[in-house]
């Protein structure tokens, strides 16, 4: 049996300076802090980021744009992060911004090892512009290309030793399609399951799409509820 | 955006629950459109979709009964009711992209009058990318629109043309204003209904767009 | 409430000559022989079928194609039906063969509501030979288009009542990219469970997908376990 | 296709086996492949994947302790290991097209010097589509035949060139015959081994493609 369970240290310096890498999540439910969090002390720098959101202040990947270890981010929005604004407006950080139906679409094109796609979406809109445009039955459509990534860092809920992967909640979000996406897919996971305990139907990520799984030994607080003014 | 009278908006929020019925499937926008949710009859059942990956979307919780791994598209902590699945973001989308969400509500910026939509972008001022936005706009079979009627400079959100980047083309079938309900008709907007204690007068006073009155008089919400 | 249970006759008689219908299952798993076997019985002409494989003679949709009420068929291989290969020759009927996973992929597209996409997969055979090429970053593609239907037959194993459905075992393969692609999807369930009695984790089809239910009293023979000689 | 001694038919599958190491991801086609599991070190832990929408396919299963609902993608019933995951048709071939499949192991009418494969088309005779045949054949990151080397007219399978319709172009890695196992490699075929009982200059004759035979003596299998 190749053992798939690796140090948290070992997993992350896999990751090299100038790496594409995808980042599960949306909202705290589903970003794997922990992996983020070692990747901000091991400071890989050059990245480019995909992910649905920038997380919040000081939060997640947030953490890794204030290190300056992110050359570009790629997301459907970031309107929780008041960072990336800053960082936009001092051109500290290049941001590509992808409708968030679009943005999963790529990852899972890449994922589905096919070359793009055609939509409609935001066609009329300033997000076209630099789209190329294919005619099918008269109809003119945006080319979506795919997005993929040497690395995806993910969190699941459950997994076993083979790397079948089950999320909870809307901690599922983006991660099926980055596993797919990524070159090498590691997975931080809340618990660690004898094989044979996932009932094969309910698993989300089959294991040919996991490289590595990191134990996580206790959640910190960035996991929990966030308690914000609203 | 503009300020809001508390009557005023619960009165344009319980007037715009006319616009969901029984069965089904809807995705209400963050700010004014998700507390419709609070408004609604409870033996209409509906259900409720967020982008992040829920159908079945139950009451806001408070934070210390909320499950960490269960908040909707705009970063809310959620219940979910019985008959509510989780699934991906592509799924997610499929459901809006797919023709299987029967109506959106969302905020606006501007509308113009062939239903423009603009909602999400004020260049060099707020440019944090556009969420979901633009799949709600141009895809729900229905897009109903929830806006004060002028924005914080007493300019009208309604206008001729969008000055804004727009989220989509043509997509909005009616708006819900703290002073009518307008409908977007063959890029024609109608006037249905005016606010109690505001005349039809003011309302196009206030529509920088040209406003169609019916001949009939105007019902009041 | 609106109730999504119907009789299998009210159900298959939405059905009009001329309608494209998407059938889940490969082989025997997920086949919804019921759905069928009362089309077979309504008698609805000049269909269009879209599935994987064209069951067995005498099984499944076979009895449609006997019953002279399919013009079309599109799968990816109709190797177990020698009654296919027949019709063929006598030209009762017209065949599509599309590489499987690309027919996956055709229906899903057409479920996510994508204008087509681009693949590579089939571009140097004679299945190439009337597909669109696109050019894209100096690589030739064939250009897919998405695979609608009217209507969507499936077999789940359990859903509840507004119309969530899970799968058992291998009778998943198609349906849950069928039920996002068709505009009526009908289902006939094995087990029809209380609201809430699903986990929403393991939920494969969302109920916004599916507009009727018909309840599989009991199973017929077409079901069981083949006994072929091997 | 041809017919095979039984002893030597063995002694092909258990040859081919030493493709198969601890953790790969593999497919097996139809027909001889498929047998080439009967033939593994159970110590070695491979992830065997079935296109209808498995990972963790186990051994074969009589129609007696069946499941009517498990069943390969061939059609014949079989069982599951721990571990196992199911999947809808979009998934199964993302893990294939996605570079998720470290070998698939196929049968073949023809393979071509350059690599080409045909194995799912006889033009009048044989033409009932090519199931998933396309994708494993182009995508798999190894792919191995299985097959005898003449057909059962006495003609080479291996050929200069394709004349049935190909699979995949240019996508085969070795190929192992009842005859012998030869690599494709840039285009070129190399003798690595002959079977017991057969010389280099037989397998030379029953070879219509140019083989490059290597300096050293032949290894036997």
């Amino acid at each position: 049996m190749k053992d798939k369970t690796a140090s948290i240290e070992s997993a992350i310096s896999r990751i090299k300076d100038g790496d594409t890498v995808m980042v599960g999540g949306f909202g705290v439910p589903g970003t794997p802090f922990g992996l983020i969090d070692e990747l901000a002390r091991q400071g890989q720098k050059n990245l480019t980021l995909i992910k649905n959101d920038a997380n919040e202040e000081s939060m997640g990947v947030d953490r890794l744009l204030q290190n300056g270890q992110v050359n570009k981010l790629v997301v459907s929005h970031a309107g929780l992060n008041a960072n990336v604004s800053k960082m936009m407006s001092k051109n500290q950080i290049e941001v590509e911004f992808c409708p968030q139906g679009i943005l999963a679409e790529r990852i899972r094109c890449a994922g589905a090892g096919l070359y793009g796609f055609l939509t409609d979406i935001g066609i009329d809109t300033i997000l076209a512009k630099d789209k190329s445009r294919i005619e099918v039955n008269g109809r003119s459509l945006l080319l979506e290309e795919p997005l993929k990534a040497d690395f995806a860092l993910l969190h699941a809920q459950h997994a076993d030793s083979l790397g079948n992967l089950s999320y909870t909640a809307t901690a599922q979000n983006f991660s099926p399609l980055m596993a797919m996406a990524a070159d090498q897919v590691i997975v931080e996971v809340e618990h660690l399951l004898d094989l044979g305990d996932l009932k094969p139907e309910t698993i989300h990520t089959p294991s040919p799409f996991v490289d590595l799984m990191v134990s996580l030994p206790t959640l910190t607080s960035d996991y929990g509820v966030l308690r914000r003014g609203r | 955006m503009g300020f809001l009278d508390v009557d005023v908006r619960e009165r344009m929020i319980r007037t715009a629950t006319r616009e969901i019925e029984a069965g089904m499937t809807i995705n209400l926008g963050i700010g004014l459109p998700t507390k419709l949710v609070n408004y609604l009859d409870p033996r209409i059942s509906v259900c409720l979709h967020s982008e992040n990956g829920i159908t079945g979307v139950g009451p806001g919780v408070e934070p210390d009964l909320a499950d960490r791994n269960l908040i909707d598209a705009g970063g809310a902590y959620v219940s979910t009711l019985p008959g509510a699945a989780f699934f991906d973001s592509a799924v997610s989308f499929a459901i809006i992209r797919g023709g299987r969400l029967d109506l959106t509500v969302l905020g606006a910026f501007e509308v113009a009058m062939n239903g423009d939509l603009a909602n999400w972008m004020v260049p060099g001022i707020f440019a944090v990318g556009v969420g979901g936005g633009m799949e709600l706009a141009q895809k729900a079979r229905r897009v109903v629109i929830m806006m004060t009627h002028l924005d914080r400079h007493g300019n009208s959100k309604i206008v001729p043309a969008c000055t804004l980047p727009i989220t989509a083309a043509a997509c909005v079938d009616r708006i819900y204003t703290d002073m009518a309900i307008i409908d977007v008709v063959d890029q024609v907007l109608i006037l249905r209904e005016v606010a109690k204690g505001i005349s039809v007068e003011e309302v196009i006073d206030a529509t920088a767009a040209p406003l169609q009155i019916p001949d009939n008089p105007v019902p009041k919400f």
